[in-house]
């Protein structure tokens, strides 16, 4: 699914990455969380080469995935969603974590969904409680996969903005997103994957711009 | 000689430890259903052949022709009107059901038919033996039951590679949903299996019963054997479950020479021993699992 | 005639809406595509179209009958097949029996296993190996191939460009049109929109599980195509 | 704005009282002399341990065993191997026996863990009959025919019967605060998301294998332990008697029947369970026949057990696992 892709993110960035269906996008964000394996490669965390580490260890040491697809635990509330993030990958102990647990709740707009089994949610809230467990298990490096897919235009406008905010605590970003102008307003680049190859990497509107983006990606030759 | 004798009895024996797993194989390939209740379905086809022994005169063996189809049709209804409906509700929900049919067939049988031991009498076959020279003989019916089992898995062996209901199990098995959308009713074609599970563990009732004698309480054990002879042999490989029908069964002849209480026990070693050695089993066709 | 007439189907993922109300319309022996971008329902249209989801009985006509919410194999009987996306090859069998599996309950039509060889030859010569050990493109003519054999009067397609380079799309584009001048009608899901507005006599542009634009390629420009995707 | 996470509710608190007022009643129990219903009470509690222990697993980490017989026999054995040749007090040896299958479960979770989904319960069914068949075929004890706890006949028949009734009572009541305890606690929390998505889990930093051997290990000690109860209430062990699959038949169908994933439901199954016995004894194998029958039916048609149709009904929760939170707004400066 990926050839030799590389693709490096500085402390405190946000990378935002495009392609079309069955580049490999998600391939590499569970590579990159430890869901996948490499054949060949590595993946290095802040200096240290983790390729070998399981994906609850990598959560520990503060890098956090949302799934494509949200997996609430349905029958948990949606506090206890966010609390296993803060006591598990968050590494704090029950009671630390209450503030923590708050803190990503009112973030993501949920701190009046607190007491709400997490099977009952929209789709919206769904993905706002991804994005909540995987803050409150405090993360330096946030993987978003396609985190606004599916949602209206003022919800994706609300998503946005609770990532830039985000993103202005310090926690470095990676987003898989097809809504195009979602991560223009929020990432300092984009990279272009195809085939699960780095195409373009540059500032968002350069790569936007690149007739070779707009023909593999669009599909629309300019 | 007498080592040969062993090792030969227990090929032979493997040939029906092969028919009781053929059936659970097929289940698991097709659905990813392990039907617990399995060996009691064995015993409880033995029963009813004893049945009509008893009410039609028949010899045990003319019997199967009674026994098998009834077996078969008790799948098909099985599948169809409780099985079926646990699928895609996880693991649980059928391991628990046909859990609860085996004690329930279990005790059933000990109620209809008392907790005496029984055994299918076919008129002197059970005893006849083939000398082989060198104060070697097998007997007839070991040899029988061992060439029935190769017929049948050559029989579905050519069902499953070459016809069109096999292509549908091996589509379906891959992926029930776009198997649908090709015009496969998934529904049906798993009480199709089913039903086929159940005549061929039919047949392996009856001969166990011809062999040795079985009571309402022998099932548990049969699948016991039925599953470790696909776990050795490899899931997916009808082969591979002859393969290891014969390997528990030469296991259990060696061992129960050595001393009469490790028969069972040698088997259950070295199924444990490949299960440590070789999780995925001897012969396990390489499957692709996401 | 009218093949398929579809009005005001709306579905549903659990409690989740990815269908708001859509009417479409597939004549008989036309080809018909829909477009929008990841997400805008596409698949999931297609789908519900192919008994794979419940829907209304009311909302799918196919050939003046009310099929909404009939099983696969049911609208298999009457002609209505899907390739779905992604190929789903069945990795145990070969080529040769992917295709068979198509046949299972095959209506009487052009459509034979030779007929399908000469379509894609590749897939002849390449008959008794497993359907999985194919490259892309040709898993792609594969699944074509499979809903052939079932000899539909509507086959559905969900993106078949998807992962295959511009040059494999195009070639597989080349093959629709065989299918169509044998009187197959289709409809299409693509993403690819520049293959597609060279095949379709209309195009629907779904957005957000609901129709944003509609007509023949020729009255749309790329900046309506643009505007009804993303919406800006 | 601030938060307060509330963990009772109003059914637990009566139900807190209740349980205290039961625990009295068993305690005081022994004053009565009935010692017909005291046997009667360590039989319930040990069906009860082992029906709340194969909940854990079943229920709760998704590890459907069918072969928990061996726990409760080896724990049986390990009692008598401990009390007699070992000169341990017995009734001390009740939870050293339950170490001691949880230290043989570690190296089964090698074997087993091996195996997912039904396999995993074949495999636990097959590793407990190799445990049968290696005692059945040792000497030292006493093969297929068993031993007899003699450590105790020293002891007054009624002083024997009260420690043990003593024991059953501290092991029941034990059972069930370390369970619930367990279940409110962080790695109670991670037990719960493992639950309800295995994936969801590890990417939230959950460690699915170790919990679920944890749960495994946990269960192993609970079963040993009862299974060594079990034996001290009954003095004679064999093989096919401890080992018996009808020990895990009847504790299936105790969760199945009370409701699965809840700790009322073991207990409402037990209940069912006894009253069930009471009303058929005299019918032997229908008991068991209609057993499996209702479970059969509760796994199609009401797949949340008994338990799990009052506590919808009515939203009871005796033991309340869940946190309910209470934010407040800060008074104003």
């Amino acid at each position: 699914m990926l050839d030799r892709l590389s693709l490096a993110v500085d402390e405190r960035e946000a990378v935002g990455v495009i392609g079309p269906n069955g580049a490999g996008k998600t391939t590499a964000l569970n590579v990159m969380a430890g869901r996948l394996r490499p054949d060949r490669g590595a993946v290095v965390f802040d200096g240290r080469d983790v390729t070998a580490m399981p994906a609850h260890a990598r959560c520990r040491a503060g890098i956090a995935l949302t799934h494509q697809i949200p997996h609430p635990f349905e029958a948990m509330t949606v506090f206890e969603n966010v609390l296993v993030g803060a006591t598990h990958g968050g590494g704090r102990t029950e009671r630390d974590a209450y503030a923590g647990c708050l803190a990503a709740l009112e973030q993501t707009g949920l701190a009046a969904r607190a007491n709400t089994r997490a099977g009952t949610l929209t789709l919206l809230e769904r993905k706002r409680l991804e994005l909540a467990r995987a803050l409150a298990t405090r993360p330096r490096v946030l993987l978003l996969d396609e985190i606004a897919g599916g949602l209206t235009e003022p919800e994706v406008l609300a998503l946005v903005a609770v990532i830039r905010d985000v993103r202005a605590e310090g926690v470095a970003i990676v987003w898989i997103e097809h809504i195009v102008h979602a991560l223009r307003s929020a990432v300092d680049r984009l990279v272009a994957i195809d085939f699960g190859r780095s195409l373009m990497d540059g500032p968002p509107d350069a790569v936007m711009a690149s007739p070779e983006v707009q023909r593999v990606y669009l599909g629309i030759e300019p | 000689m007498a080592w040969l004798d062993t090792i030969v009895q227990g090929i032979l024996l493997g040939g029906l430890y092969a028919l009781f797993a053929t059936g659970l194989s097929l289940t698991f390939g097709v659905m990813r259903l392990v039907n617990l209740a399995h060996g009691d379905f064995s015993i409880l086809a033995a029963f009813i052949a004893v049945v009509a022994v008893q009410t039609l005169g028949l010899n045990p063996l003319l019997a199967l022709a009674l026994v098998v189809p009834v077996m078969a049709a008790v799948g098909y209804g099985l599948q169809r009107l409780v099985l079926n409906r646990l699928l895609g509700r996880g693991i649980l929900p059928a391991v628990l059901v046909t859990f609860g049919l085996s004690i329930v067939i279990q005790n059933g049988l000990l109620e209809a038919f008392s907790a005496d031991s029984r055994r299918l009498n076919p008129g002197g076959i059970e005893t006849a033996s083939l000398p082989l020279g060198g104060g070697l003989a097998v007997g007839w019916f070991p040899l029988l039951t061992f060439a029935v089992a190769v017929l049948l898995l050559v029989g579905l062996q050519i069902l499953i590679g070459r016809s069109a209901v096999g292509r549908a199990f091996r589509a379906t098995s891959d992926d029930g949903g776009t198997a649908a959308l090709m015009g496969i009713d998934n529904d049906r074609l798993y009480a199709l299996a089913m039903a086929l599970s159940l005549a061929v563990v039919a047949i392996a009732g009856i001969f166990l019963g011809i062999r040795t004698t079985f009571t309402f309480s022998s099932g548990p054990d049969r699948l016991l054997f039925a599953f470790e002879a696909v776990i050795i042999g490899g899931l997916g490989s009808l082969w591979g479950t002859l393969v290891g029908g014969v390997i528990l069964g030469v296991a259990q002849t060696t061992g129960a020479r050595v001393s009469p209480g490790w028969g069972v026990l040698t088997g259950h070693l070295v199924f444990l021993a490949v299960l440590l050695l070789r999780p995925s089993g001897l012969f396990a066709k390489s499957r692709r699992v996401d | 005639m009218t093949l398929l007439r579809v009005r005001e189907l709306s579905a549903f993922y659990g409690d989740f809406q990815a269908l708001f109300g859509i009417s479409l319309d597939v004549a008989e022996g036309e080809t018909v595509a829909v477009i929008g971008a990841n997400g805008a329902g596409k698949t999931t249209f297609l789908r519900a179209l192919a008994g794979a989801l419940p829907v209304p009985e009311s909302a799918v006509a196919f050939d003046g009958r009310p099929v909404g919410g009939r099983p696969s194999p049911a609208l298999v009987d009457l002609g209505l097949v899907l390739v779905p996306e992604g190929r789903k090859i069945f990795p145990s069998l070969s080529v040769r029996e992917n295709l068979l599996v198509g046949a299972y309950r095959a209506r009487p039509g052009p459509w034979t296993i030779e007929r399908v060889y000469r379509l894609f030859p590749i897939l002849g010569e390449r008959r008794e190996q497993p359907g999985t050990n194919l490259s892309g493109g040709e898993q792609q003519m594969l699944a074509i191939g499979r809903g052939l054999m079932a000899n539909p009067r509507l086959l559905l397609v969900d993106e078949i460009s998807l992962g295959l380079a511009p040059l494999v799309v195009k070639n597989l584009y080349r093959a629709l049109e065989a299918v169509k001048a044998e009187g197959t009608t289709l409809l299409v899901v693509e993403q690819d929109v520049s293959q597609v507005l060279a095949v379709a006599q209309r195009v629907y542009c779904f957005r957000k599980g609901a129709v944003a634009l509609e007509g023949a390629p020729a009255r749309l420009t790329r900046e309506r195509i643009s505007a009804a995707y993303f919406g800006t | 704005m601030t938060l307060a996470v509330e963990r009772t509710t109003r059914a637990s608190r009566f139900g807190a009282g209740a349980a205290v007022l039961l625990v009295a009643g068993l305690v005081a129990l022994p004053w009565t002399g009935d010692a017909g219903l005291m046997r009667v009470v360590i039989e319930f509690i040990a069906l009860l341990v082992l029906a709340q222990m194969w909940n854990l697993l079943a229920g709760y980490a998704g590890l459907v065993s069918i072969g928990q017989q061996a726990y409760l026999g080896l724990g049986g054995y390990a009692l008598i191997v401990l009390a007699d040749d070992l000169g341990v007090n017995p009734f001390l040896a009740v939870p050293l026996a339950g170490l001691v299958a949880a230290g043989l479960a570690l190296p089964t979770a090698a074997l087993v863990f091996r195996f997912r989904d039904a396999y995993f319960a074949v495999g636990t069914w097959a590793v407990a009959e190799v445990y049968r068949l290696l005692i059945a075929n040792t000497g030292a004890l006493g093969r297929g025919t068993g031993r007899t706890l003699k450590a105790v006949f020293p002891l007054a028949r009624e002083t024997r019967e009260q420690v043990t009734y003593a024991i059953a009572v501290v092991v029941g009541v034990a059972a069930i605060v370390a369970v619930y305890l367990y279940l409110r606690s962080r790695l109670g929390l991670g037990l719960m998301a493992v639950r309800d998505s295995e994936s969801a889990s590890e990417s939230l930093g959950v460690d699915v294998f170790r919990t679920k051997l944890a749960v495994y290990l946990l269960a192993a000690f609970g079963t040993g332990t009862t299974g060594a109860l079990i034996y001290l209430n009954l003095l004679r062990i064999s093989p096919d008697a401890a080992f018996s699959i009808n020990w895990t038949a009847y504790t299936i169908f105790i969760v199945v029947i009370g409701g699965i994933g809840t700790l009322e439901g073991p207990i409402v199954g037990t209940v069912v369970f006894f009253l069930l016995r009471e009303l058929l004894a005299d019918h032997g194998s229908w008991y068991m026949i209609l057993l499996g029958a209702l479970a059969v039916l509760a796994m199609m048609r009401y797949p949340q057990g008994l338990w799990g149709l009052v506590a919808e009904r009515w939203d009871l929760r005796f033991f309340p696992v869940q946190r309910r939170v209470r934010l407040d707004e800060p008074p104003p400066a």
